[in-house]
Formats: C-alpha cells, structure tokens, sequence
C-alpha cells in the first residue's frame, strides 16, 4: 500500500492537526494547528489530482503530452490564498487578544463564561 | 470527560480518513473526463499554454474572484480590528 | 433594453451588484457619509429587487441555470465534452428562489434600521462592506450550483460574519466571541473542503448536479456525507456544535446579528440541499433522518432550557434561535426518514418538510424582527441587561407592538406566522411519532413562558425615573421592524397563499431530485 | 522603544533599498506570463509584497508609516478589483455571459489565437487572462502590504501603552 503514501501523509497530518486543536490552549498554537489542517487539505486535493508520469499541465515547450489533471491545482491555490486570509484575520484577532487580555491562553479568558 | 471526548472524535475523524486510500489510488484517478477536457480544448478555447491559468481564471474563474474577494474581505477585517478610534465608539449598544 | 439584460442575468446580478457595492464602499464612504448612505442604500434596493424578479421566474417558468463564461448562458454542457459540465453553473430552482426572497426582505429591513442604529459608529464604510459582503455571500451560497464556489462562498460569509462580530473591538469580548465563531466555522469548512476532495477524486466533477448523476454511494461517499452534514450542522448552530452561537449573537451589533440568523439558515440550506439533491435516495435516508431529527429536538430542549435563565436580553433572543433551528431540522428531518416510502410521505412527511422550510423564512422573520427590537432598546437606554429595564412601554409604544408581534410569532401563537409553520410541523410530526410532537409542543409552551417574562420585565411596571427621558426609536428603524412585522402580519394571516405560492415548489424542488439535474444536464 | 530601536543596520536598509526594484521586477514577470509558464497574479502578488515586506522589516514602521499612503492602497486593492470583475463584466456588455473570454482569439489584444500542443508560448495570448492576471496581482499587493501595516500598526500601540 505504500503507493499510497501521500494519502496516509495526509491522515497523519490532519491527525496532529487535530491533536493540536484539541488538546492545546494557547491561541496561536491552535492557529499553527488550523493550518497544518489546511495543509493536509491541499495535500490530499493535489495527490488526487495526479497522474502517474504526468508533467505540469503546461503547453509552453512541454517535455510530454500526459499531463496531470489542472482543476485540483486551481482549487488548491484558491484553497491556499482562502488560508492565507484565514490566518490574516485569526493572527489579528489573537493580537487583539493579546493587548486586551495579556494572555493567549484560552483558559484564562474566561470572560464569556456565563 | 473532556478528555475522552477528545480522543474519541480523534480516532473518528482519523479512521475515518484512513479509508481514503481504499477508495482512492495514487497516480491512477478514477474519472478524469473533465479535466481531459480542459486538457484537449483548453488551450485553443483559451488561447492559453498554461492550463492551471485557464481553469483558475476561465472556466473556474467566478472561484478566483471569490477567492480574490475573500482576501479584500480578510483586510477589511484586518483593519476593522486595528482602526485608530479608541474611547469614541458610543457604548450604547454595550 | 435594460428590462432585457436584467433578466438574461438575473442569477449573477444578485451576487455581482452586492460584489461591486463592496469593492466600491471603501472609496465611495470616503467622500462624505451621505455618499455612503445613498450608496449601501442604493446597492441593497436594487439587489433585493433584482433577487425578488429572478424568485418570481423561476417560480413561474421552473429552474433557471446560468452557465460562467460559455458563448450563451444556457449551454451548460458544451458540445464537445461528451455530455459533462465543465464550467461553473448557478443553478436557481425553486428553493434557491425561497432563500433569495428571505435574503433580500430581511438584507433591506436590516440595512434600513442599520442607516440610523448604527451612524455613530467609527469606520462605517468598512463596516458596511463587510455587510454588502455578507448579503452577496448568502446570495451566492443559495443560487450556486458548484459545490467548490459553495465552499468559496461558506468562507466569504463566515470571514465577513467574524469580522462584523469582532467590531466592537473595545470590547475584548466581542473578539473572544468572534475568534471563537471564526475558528469553529474555519474548521467546519475545512471538513467541508476534506469533503469536496474526495467526491472529486472519486467522480471528476464539482458540479451538485453531475456528482448526483454519478454518485454510487460507495464508503468514502459515506464518509464524505457525514463530513458535510457535520460541517453545515455546525454552521447552522444546531446543538452538539452550538456553543458559538450565543456568544456571537450577543456581542455583534444587532443589525449584524439579525443578518447572521438569515447566514445561518443558509447553512441549513445548503445542509438541505445536499443531502435532497446531492445524496438523495442514495443514503441510509431513515438514520440521516433520525441524525437530523435527534440534533433538532436536542437543539430545541437545550436552548429553550438555556434561554429561560438568560439575564442579558440578547443572549436569551440567541438561545431562542437554537431552539428554533430545531423545528426546521426535526420537520425536514421527519421528511427525510420517510423519503423512500411514498405513502407515508404523501401522507405526512411532504407536510413536515412544507413546515419545516416555512419556519425557515418564518424564523428569519420573527428573530430578525426580535433583535431589531432589542438593539433598538439597547439603543436607547444602553443596556442589556433585563434586570436593569423596567416600564419602557410608556415610553416605547411602537417597539412594545413590534416586540409583541415577534414574540408572539416566536411561541406559535395564532395568527401569527410561527403559528402557521408550527401547526403543520405539529400535525404531520405527530402522525410520525407522536412524542416528538409533544416534545416540540412542549418547547413552544417554554418558549411562550420566557417571552412572557422578558416583555414583563422590559416594558411593563412604572415608569422608571432614570428612564424618563428616554424616546421612541427613530423613524427609519421603526420602519425598518414595521417591514418585517407587516411580513409576519401577513404571513400569518394569509399561509396557505404563501405556503402555495413559495413553500410548497420549494419543497417539491427539494424532493424531486431529477428535476434539478435534468436542469444542468439534460438540457444538451 | 525608540524608533531607532526598530531601524535596522545601515547596511540592511540600502540592501534591500537595492533589492526592492528587482523582486519587484520578478514579481511583475510573474504576473506577466502567467499564462506562459507556472506563476500567475497571486504568486507574483506575493513576490511583490516581499519586497514590500523586505523593506518595512529593514525601516521601522515610523519611517514606512512616511513613505507609504493608506489611501492609495485602499485604491490599489479596490482598483485591482474593479479590474477584474469588469473584464468579467465586459463579456455582458457586449452580449455575452459573466465571465465570457470576449478577448481570446479576437485578433486583437491579447487576442492571438494558439492551437493545440506544445510552443514556444507568445506573450500576446490569452484573452483577459493578462488582465486578470494584473488585477488579482494589484489587488493581493495592496492586500497583503495594508494587512502588514495595520498589524505594524498593532504592535506599536501596545507599547505607547
């Protein structure tokens, strides 16, 4: 099954990723934890889009007409930009948080707690 | 508790994604007719050489926009959070 | 001329104008806030309109589908591709059209009462983007018929719905709220995207209406269901993934907080969508059914218990709105465990799912309507806190007559809209099993207690002294609930008109899966 | 914290004062040929903010605060935007549907035709690819810059206080 390699590399990803998300409680380790899930998403969609002895879908002085297939790499870099705004907006949360708590720690704030 | 529930959706999740290698294979995709498609006709319909360009921006170009959209939206975010105005935001709505 | 290009391209109007409203506002607010008033003003009119026109179509001539950068807008499959789509299709059948009409009624009461609820705020022409943004992505969600541009869209709404929560930065807790919602629903749409990965690796194709055609519902198609209805559940604030919710929905603006009901349902809509259209009778329909039926009656039990003890006025409101989203999933839910036995769902299961899905517009009505009256008194005297309210009837007549309606709507009480959704929710669960009806009975009577106390305790008694001078609320926001109370009004009063006229082809279109894909493909 | 704190080197400063116009020039060929070879607006964007990035790490904020208007980012990021949905917009305008390739094979810009299998590639090819191409690079320019500002910006009100 070792062929298969690159889907069990994206077993064990999501499964740190989600070790991480539910067992730590610092915020920006959490983050770090959201984006290796990202990571194995965009990993799993570009391995499904490969074709054995494929070439980058590319015309321009091709080596070779077996080419991989073009539509997961179009959605992993729609998924990889959607990432990189993910974490602009989750980093500038945790800053906020930061300033006004002191603390990122999602234990001590307890504010919302009711 | 929380402990056990942890670790239980762990292991869901986890063997969950673990059949995906018995239904998928590496290097052998099981349909390919759509991106076969865009492999033949693309770069005539197109006039592009580069496919990923002409899926991302043509035949999936609404995706792109949305994707360009979310990125104005993550700055807009951005700079809600950190806008210079402290102290003159009414609290009436607490 | 301009009658004609309208309609030609009403599906992607309703998302491009609000698109274009927000690229726009940034610069446009700039200039001076009247410029930006007329503008977000202008923008949403003229979406709702267009919205309201491409709803009444499809509702007269049948599914409409409108093909991104073919030659004509109708060629859905080309010629030469062997009978597949390839490209991005809006597919608006009858059910898109009902979200649209709730998206564009509650999208313009909102703004309306926005203009005024929210004009001392600092940075509005941000503020104002990030909401043209939210109206566009619900817009999208419901018309799309991609499941990747479903996803694109799932992350525009919940990145513009973080950052509208997180406004009142001042606020640390509005942050913590809004970093909780977002990472929650970063996560869920991740799960979602885990999802569209493997249907594509398994079928070669995006398209809702290709992948329904092909699917052959093998294990990882059962893997990649559980993973949408987990992620879209969650989205939609149903209860094991529910605790985001009242936190976001009490610290966001209430304008915003009325729009993230109408967000949620769209969730719920997608949830409908795909398991109806995608999976259809292809899944294990009795446990989904019974999936969905349990997280609905749970939903209902635990946030009415939740919502009882509430002191804060808003996240009583947001309780309510769990509970709430119970009704629709336990209706549609009752429907889907019978959607393999023809008599029984001639026989009951069609009627929950009409209750059901008229509790959706019901339900974004009556809450959008409640937390307009709310952010209305908290706009006036400048708290939530009920305790701290007391005697504003005297003072507040015309929010009292709103507040009543909507909280009479809420408890299902006639004639009033939730009755009509209520009733037949009741009737037809009742023939299913007669416990869940009961349960749901049960939650309605809850639900009529807790209103009760909080109209005690928020209008009547003296009139408090540090209250005196406090003033009816002004006219656009008055307009803006008198909108959405008119619509209960009416809904209520007349529901077998809507229930004919909007209700009823939505749930058919749910039901007839053929119909959908035939749309997209069959038209070559 | 002083501002000279933040500076850096002297040395630093006129290296990437050297740098900046050649990853900006990278950058832009990357947006370029786009449609040639591997690359495209959001890559090159990227490269392009970089070199915006290199800069601000070698100047303090308060230098860069000087050198940089917020307004014009707010028009790059808007500006890049209008572009490309209007180059989908003008399929409509001239009868077609959102998103129509009204450029490709036209004869006229970008307008050369191709046919298939491999080439040399010719810059003056594919429709409105280009110019989308240039607008998500714009728009992720002015994005990413402004999202490294405002969080600058951040920073330094937490130490004021």
């Amino acid at each position: 099954m070792f062929w298969n390699l690159p889907y069990f590399t994206v077993v064990i990803l999501t499964f740190i990723a989600i070790l991480i998300i539910l067992t730590k409680k610092n915020l920006v380790k959490i983050l770090l934890g959201i984006n290796i899930l990202e990571s194995a998403v965009n990993l799993l969609i570009i391995s499904i889009g490969y074709r054995e002895g494929g070439v980058a879908p590319i015309f321009t002085l091709a080596p070779s007409m077996t080419m991989v297939l073009p539509t997961p790499q179009a959605l992993v870099l729609t998924s990889i930009v959607i990432g990189v705004a993910t974490s602009a907006l989750l980093l500038s949360f945790t800053m906020v948080i930061y300033r006004k708590y002191g603390t990122v720690d999602v234990e001590k704030m307890k504010e919302l707690r009711e | 508790m929380r402990k056990a529930v942890t670790y239980v959706s762990l292991a869901i999740i986890t063997i969950g994604l673990l059949m995906i290698p018995l239904g998928l294979e590496f290097g052998k995709p099981h349909h390919t007719d759509m991106d076969d498609y865009f492999l033949r006709f693309g770069q005539e319909q197109t006039a592009t050489n580069n496919q990923c360009t002409s899926v991302t921006f043509d035949f999936r170009g609404f995706d792109t926009l949305g994707e360009s959209t979310v990125l104005f939206t993550a700055v807009i975010g951005v700079a809600l959070m950190f806008r210079r105005f402290y102290g003159g935001e009414d609290d009436a709505d607490e | 001329m301009i009658t004609d290009f309208v309609i030609k391209n009403a599906p992607i109007l309703v998302v491009a104008i609000p698109l274009i409203g927000a690229f726009l506002c940034p610069l446009v607010g700039r200039i001076s806030p009247m410029w930006r008033k007329t503008w977000v003003l202008g923008i949403v009119t003229v979406t709702s309109l267009i919205a309201i026109l491409l709803a009444s179509m499809v509702l007269t001539h049948g599914a409409i589908t409108y093909v991104f950068g073919a030659s004509t807008s109708d060629l859905t499959v080309p010629i030469d591709s062997g009978g597949i789509p390839v490209r991005i299709i809006f597919t608006v059948d009858a059910m898109s059209a009902f979200m649209e009409v709730i998206t564009a009624l509650v999208g313009f009461s909102v703004i309306l009462y926005s203009m005024v609820a929210d004009k001392e705020r600092s940075n509005l022409e941000q503020y104002y983007t990030l909401f043209l943004l939210l109206i566009c992505s619900v817009m999208g969600m419901v018309t799309t018929g991609d499941l990747f541009n479903f996803f694109v869209f799932i992350e525009i709404s919940s990145m513009a719905s973080a950052g509208l929560v997180a406004y009142r930065v001042e606020k640390g807790r509005a942050i913590e709220a809004a970093i909780k919602y977002f990472m929650v629903s970063t996560i869920a749409a991740i799960f979602f995207l885990f999802a569209i990965a493997i249907l594509y690796g398994q079928y070669n194709a995006l398209n809702i209406a290709m992948l329904a055609e092909r699917l052959q519902f093998t294990l990882l198609d059962k893997i990649a269901l559980i993973l949408i209805v987990m992620a879209l559940a969650t989205k939609c604030g149903a209860v094991p993934m529910h605790f985001w919710t009242p936190d976001a929905y009490t610290l966001a603006p209430s304008s915003v907080t009325a729009m993230l009901v109408v967000t949620s349902q769209a969730s719920l809509y997608g949830l409908f969508r795909f398991v109806f259209t995608l999976y259809h009778l292809h899944l294990n329909y009795v446990m989904i059914g019974w999936f969905l039926i349990i997280i609905g009656v749970l939903s209902m039990v635990i946030g009415v218990t939740m919502a009882i003890p509430q002191k804060d006025v808003k996240r009583l409101m947001a309780y309510h709105a769990i509970s709430q989203t119970g009704y629709m999933l336990l209706g549609v839910g009752v429907g889907l465990a019978v959607l393999g036995d023809s008599t029984q769902l001639t026989r009951f299961g069609i009627i929950a799912m009409e209750g059901g899905i008229f509790h959706i517009i019901n339900h974004a009505m009556y809450k959008g309507l409640l937390f307009l009256t709310a952010g209305a008194i908290i706009f006036r005297i400048g708290s939530r806190d009920m305790n701290r309210m007391g005697g504003l009837g005297h003072s507040m007549k015309y929010t009292m007559i709103f507040f009543i309606i909507g909280a009479l709507s809420i408890a299902g009480i006639p004639p009033f809209n939730g009755f009509a959704s209520k009733l037949l929710i009741y009737e037809s669960v009742y023939l299913f099993n007669p416990f869940l009806a009961i349960i749901a009975m049960v939650v309605s009577i809850l639900t009529l207690a807790s209103f009760v106390k909080v109209f005690h305790s928020i209008f009547m008694g003296p009139p408090l002294p540090e209250y005196s001078n406090v003033k009816e609320a002004p006219l656009p926001m008055l307009i803006g609930m008198g909108i959405l109370a008119l619509g209960i009004l009416l809904f209520g009063l007349f529901p077998q008109t809507v229930i004919d006229t909007l209700v009823h082809p939505a749930t058919a279109a749910l039901l007839n899966q053929s119909s959908y894909v035939n749309a997209v493909i069959g038209g070559v | 914290m002083g501002v000279k704190m933040m500076r850096m080197s002297k040395i630093v400063r006129i290296s990437a004062d050297l740098l900046y116009p050649f990853i900006v020039i990278f950058g832009w060929y990357v947006i370029m040929h786009g449609h040639l070879t591997p690359g495209g607006g959001f890559q090159g964007g990227a490269v392009v903010a970089t070199g915006t990035a290199l800069v601000i790490v070698a100047y303090s904020y308060q230098d860069i605060k000087t050198m940089i208007n917020k307004t014009v980012l707010w028009f790059q990021e808007s500006g890049g935007l209008m572009l490309f949905i209007g180059a989908g917009l003008g399929g409509l305008v001239i009868g077609f549907p959102f998103f129509y390739n009204w450029l490709a094979n036209s004869g006229s810009l970008f307008g050369t035709t191709v046919i298939y299998g491999p080439n040399p590639g010719e810059l003056n090819t594919a429709g409105f690819l280009p110019l989308m191409n240039i607008a998500v690079g714009t728009e992720v320019w002015g994005g990413l810059t402004m999202v490294l500002l405002y969080m600058l910006s951040g920073l330094e009100k937490r130490e004021e206080a």
